[in-house]
């Protein structure tokens, strides 16, 4: 986005100090948000958000695996995004490997909680079919369709989407495998467990333009922001992760300050993308 | 116009750096032709050589060895495996070199050293071939389990005689190296004991940690020969100028384990690598001190 | 590095003093948030007093490097380079000094057939002009493209300054285009410097 | 590569094989060399060398936890040795939050049991964080308190690193 005149970089600049942005919102206001769920049908679990321009997919797969040696009893979660070259021409070449591994990163740091499991969004031990021998793995893919600023957000909730709507199937243990060997298992084709994703953490990411911040910002607003902090917050207010992107520094009472911003936000957002979410698997159980 | 030298003009109106810069073959002969060379050593000297053993801690075996500003670091790990068919009860070594781009400017990520898997095959070549090491010291049960031992070397700077500072820091890793105490356990896997050096309890398959007993430990030198000139220890500018190198290894009896001249424009004649030799003999014996001091350094300790 | 005492060695961040009463001179830089000066570079400290007509009498506190660095190519500076490859349309060469100054890292220029001589530019034959391994002395026209800076030799005293005969000696210039090899007195043709004047 | 008026910088970071404690496992760290990239590119005066690219290299020979804080703080130690034009020292420190209790710097085994980390990167001098990654679940008043603790400790960092560079200056003048 290098293209902004200054007249272009000016009236941007001066809608954010006046609250009022150049497509008519106010400078904590999200895009009108829409949610699409179980398109894919061959993955557990699918969603696709649209936050203006911005459109995502989420994917969830989940296969059975063996728990890692240091946490026997918790289940492991993945999750990688693709940018697709044809979304925005930035995403070209090594431009969008580079953006792929950020974004996932930062999802991973926002969603999956500390090491040892604690705090993460997803519960990891309702992951385990039998403990030390096997879990389920869940591999979440995103897919970057169209990008106007804003991907981690959009992401975030796509991946939120993608969860509620994922279905894993019930898994019966034989009795009786003991030592190393992996226990016989039933994989039920009509039973399938549904996550509690209630507690899975948005991700509200302030963009900083200028002196203000502003939420869900485009790319254009994108190409004149000095720093921005994506920040996860759950339900019940807790930070869950936090990465700040954007080379200029800020001060760490701003930090503060937008962390209590976010949590401001993100409580709208839930309420939002809940409403959203369950509208969407409400529509597709009718269609 | 009427100059007849015009570089001779030029070099008066330039600082000597610059001079050295676009005529490096002119200044270094002029040096030569002194007998000295431009960091003040005669022709026949090697740079400082140090050794500092133990330098990571987290490796069984570890060695820092610098020569002049070259720097290399050496470091061995071991693991268990299952020997192979034909030599049930050997042991492995697997040697790596290894440049990293902080160690030349020459190096980027993604564009590799083309050095780098020269050395690396001639450390592995030298290592085996002098028989330093005895592969069945590194068994543990015949035809289960036996050593691997990973010694990688990498160069934190680049300035000429890699190999040399490579194989030093190598053998002294090896040197440094302590054999992790094992045992066996009840499932018949082998297991890193974990009393870390004291006195274990007597079970018929427990080792000591302890020491690999090397044969003998080969030392190099690598040498630059230029016209009638030979330069002992060459730094990366003498390397990138006179091309024609020769690199002899000897074991501390002074037995010759390898000879390299990979080409080059002189062609040597027999007196002058057995001058090459000769340097070589002598500067084994600079090494085999600076190694033992290192060592008596880290008794002390 | 005679008053060693009161040398002030500063490192990058470290405040300098208020806007109000220094301006920052190399290896500074003011802080407009808080008008702070702050050091930018690793190095002692230096005020310099302002000219007495100069209607700003604040001091201006410099910052000089620790280390030398090599020198670095600016338009208008003169280089001395080597000649690496020459090609129909231009020839590239790396630049070795700047004035008589060495440069440390490898700075790539390249002469465009317009830029060899002042006249007759486009019957510049590159081939007759320079060889690859020829020291020429140049002039820098601007830091040019992503590779390379862009260099010119149209000037007399501009052009080829050393060079080596098929033979490998040295060669002798014997006029403006022309340089002799002193071994077999077989003649060249380059685009001399006139050196000395 | 394109003309550029502003220095471009490159970081990259890498681990030797014995790094770690499982060889050759820390090989895969891309994400370390963008993550110091984000951390200096805001320190470093770009402005101030057109079509220059500043190459930062990072090797880690032992890795024994808080690796990164570390690669970066070292590497503005040598940008700033190097003599490249920087707004401030760049400072790294990491915590680690295990149960409540909140361990700055930790080794490799607390980083592998934590419930929780967080990660400031700073420029001490003019109190700016360039960086702040949190991973786990907190609440403000203890992300305050994170906050504090490392920044304390940035501050402490960069008086060691700037007697460091001061020392060496005054040395290599004599």
């Amino acid at each position: 986005m290098g293209g902004l005149s200054l007249g272009e970089k000016n009236f941007i600049q001066g809608g954010i100090a006046q609250d009022l942005r150049s497509d008519g919102r106010k400078r904590l206001t999200y895009r009108p948000v829409s949610v699409e769920t179980g398109v894919i049908p061959q993955a557990n679990g699918s969603a696709r958000v649209r936050m203006g321009a911005t459109d995502v997919i989420s994917s969830v797969k989940a296969e059975l695996g063996k728990p890692s040696s240091l946490q026997p009893d918790k289940g492991k979660v993945s999750i990688y995004v693709d940018c697709s070259p044809t979304a925005a021409p930035m995403f070209e070449g090594r431009g969008g490997d580079e953006l792929s591994t950020d974004l996932s990163v930062a999802l991973q740091c926002c969603l999956l909680g500390g090491k040892s499991g604690a705090g993460a969004g997803i519960d990891l031990s309702s992951l385990i079919v039998v403990e030390g021998k096997m879990c389920w793995g869940l591999y979440i893919d995103c897919l970057v369709i169209s990008s106007d600023g804003n991907l981690l957000d959009a992401l975030g909730a796509a991946i939120k989407a993608a969860l509620s709507n994922t279905g894993i199937p019930r898994v019966l243990v034989a009795a009786g495998a003991s030592g190393d060997e992996q226990p016989e298992v039933d994989i039920s084709d009509e039973e399938f467990l549904q996550f509690d994703t209630s507690d899975i953490p948005v991700i509200v990411t302030l963009t900083k333009v200028g002196r203000h911040y502003i939420v869900d910002a485009t790319s254009e607003e994108e190409s004149q922001m000095s720093s921005a902090v994506s920040i996860s917050v759950n339900r019940k207010g807790h930070i869950c992760g936090l990465t700040k992107r954007g080379g200029a520094g800020l001060d760490p009472s701003i930090i503060l300050d937008m962390i209590s911003v976010a949590k401001h936000v993100s409580e709208q957002l839930i309420n939002k993308l809940d409403s959203e979410i369950a509208a969407a698997e409400a529509g597709e159980d009718d269609s | 116009m009427g100059l007849p030298d015009a570089s001779g003009d030029l070099s008066s109106e330039m600082e000597v750096d610059a001079f050295r810069r676009l005529f490096p073959l002119r200044f270094y002969e002029r040096h030569l032709a002194e007998s000295i060379r431009p960091d003040g050593r005669p022709l026949g000297r090697a740079r400082d050589t140090t050794i500092a053993l133990g330098a990571v801690t987290s490796a069984d075996g570890s060695a820092l060895a610098k020569i002049g500003s070259t720097t290399m670091l050496a470091a061995v790990k071991m693991e268990v495996m299952t020997p192979s068919m034909e030599s049930p009860d050997e042991g492995c070594i697997a040697i790596d070199f290894h440049m990293p781009p902080i160690c030349s400017p020459i190096v980027r990520p993604g564009r590799p050293a083309e050095a780098a898997p020269v050395v690396s095959k001639q450390l592995s070549d030298t290592i085996s071939s002098s028989g330093m090491i005895n592969l069945k010291e590194l068994s543990l049960v015949s035809g289960k389990a036996a050593w691997m031992a990973y010694l990688d070397i990498y160069c934190l700077d680049a300035d000429g005689a890699l190999f040399d500072a490579a194989l030093l820091s190598a053998v002294a890793a090896l040197f440094h190296l302590q054999i992790p105490a094992v045992s066996l356990n009840d499932d018949g896997k082998i297991v890193v004991s974990e009393e870390d050096g004291g006195k274990l309890e007597k079970e018929p398959v427990n080792k000591e940690k302890r020491k690999l007993t090397l044969r003998s430990i080969p030392f190099s030198l690598t040498c630059i020969l230029h016209k009638n000139y030979i330069l002992a220890d060459p730094t990366s500018e003498e390397e990138a100028i006179m091309e024609t190198l020769v690199t002899v290894v000897l074991d501390s009896s002074s037995q010759l384990i390898s000879l390299y001249k990979p080409g080059g424009a002189v062609l040597a004649y027999t007196s002058a690598v057995q001058d090459c030799i000769a340097l070589t003999r002598q500067r084994v014996r600079e090494l085999q001190k600076i190694l033992d001091e290192a060592n008596s350094g880290m008794e002390v300790d | 590095m005679k008053e060693e005492g009161e040398r002030e060695v500063v490192t990058p961040g470290e405040v300098l003093g208020k806007a109000s009463d220094v301006r920052a001179g190399r290896g500074a830089y003011l802080a407009p948030h808080n008008n702070l000066v702050y050091a930018s570079l690793t190095g002692f400290r230096r005020a310099l007093s302002p000219s007495p007509d100069s209607p700003d009498q604040r001091p201006t506190v410099e910052i000089t490097d620790h280390k030398a660095h090599g020198a670095v190519p600016e338009p208008g500076s003169i280089v001395i380079a080597r000649v690496t490859k020459v090609m129909a349309k231009m020839a590239s060469a790396d630049i070795m000094c700047v004035g008589p100054k060495s440069v440390r890292e490898k700075f790539s220029g390249i002469i465009r057939q317009q830029d060899v001589r002042a006249t007759e530019i486009d019957k510049v034959d590159m081939h007759l002009s320079f060889r690859p391994g020829d020291i020429v002395k140049a002039i820098v026209l601007s830091l040019g493209d992503a590779r390379a800076y862009y260099l010119s030799t149209a000037k007399n005293e501009l052009g080829v300054v050393s060079a080596e005969s098929t033979a490998g000696a040295t060669m002798v210039p014997i006029s403006w285009t022309e340089m002799q090899c002193p071994l077999t007195a077989q003649i060249e043709h380059r685009k001399v410097a006139k050196i000395g004047g | 590569m394109m003309y550029s008026d502003i220095g471009r910088l490159n970081c990259n970071v890498s681990y030797t094989t014995f790094a770690t404690p499982v060889r050759a496992q820390g090989s895969d760290r891309k994400e370390f060399s963008s993550m110091l990239h984000k951390a200096l590119e805001g320190a470093i005066i770009l402005e101030t060398f057109p079509k220059t690219t500043v190459d930062v290299f990072a090797l880690v020979l032992e890795s024994g936890g808080s690796d990164l804080p570390v690669v970066i703080s070292c590497a503005s130690l040598a940008l700033a040795d190097a003599g490249i034009l920087m707004y401030d020292l760049v400072t790294s420190v990491s915590l680690s939050c295990l149960g409540k209790n909140l361990v700055i710097d930790p080794i490799l085994e607390e980083e592998s049991y934590q419930d929780g980390s967080l990660m400031i990167t700073c420029m001490p001098s003019r109190y700016e964080v360039t960086q702040l990654t949190i991973t786990g679940e907190w609440s403000t008043p203890k992300i305050n308190e994170g906050m504090q603790l490392c920044l304390d400790a940035c501050s402490k960092l960069a008086n060691i690193m700037r007697s460091c560079l001061k020392e060496a200056t005054t040395s290599s003048q004599e």
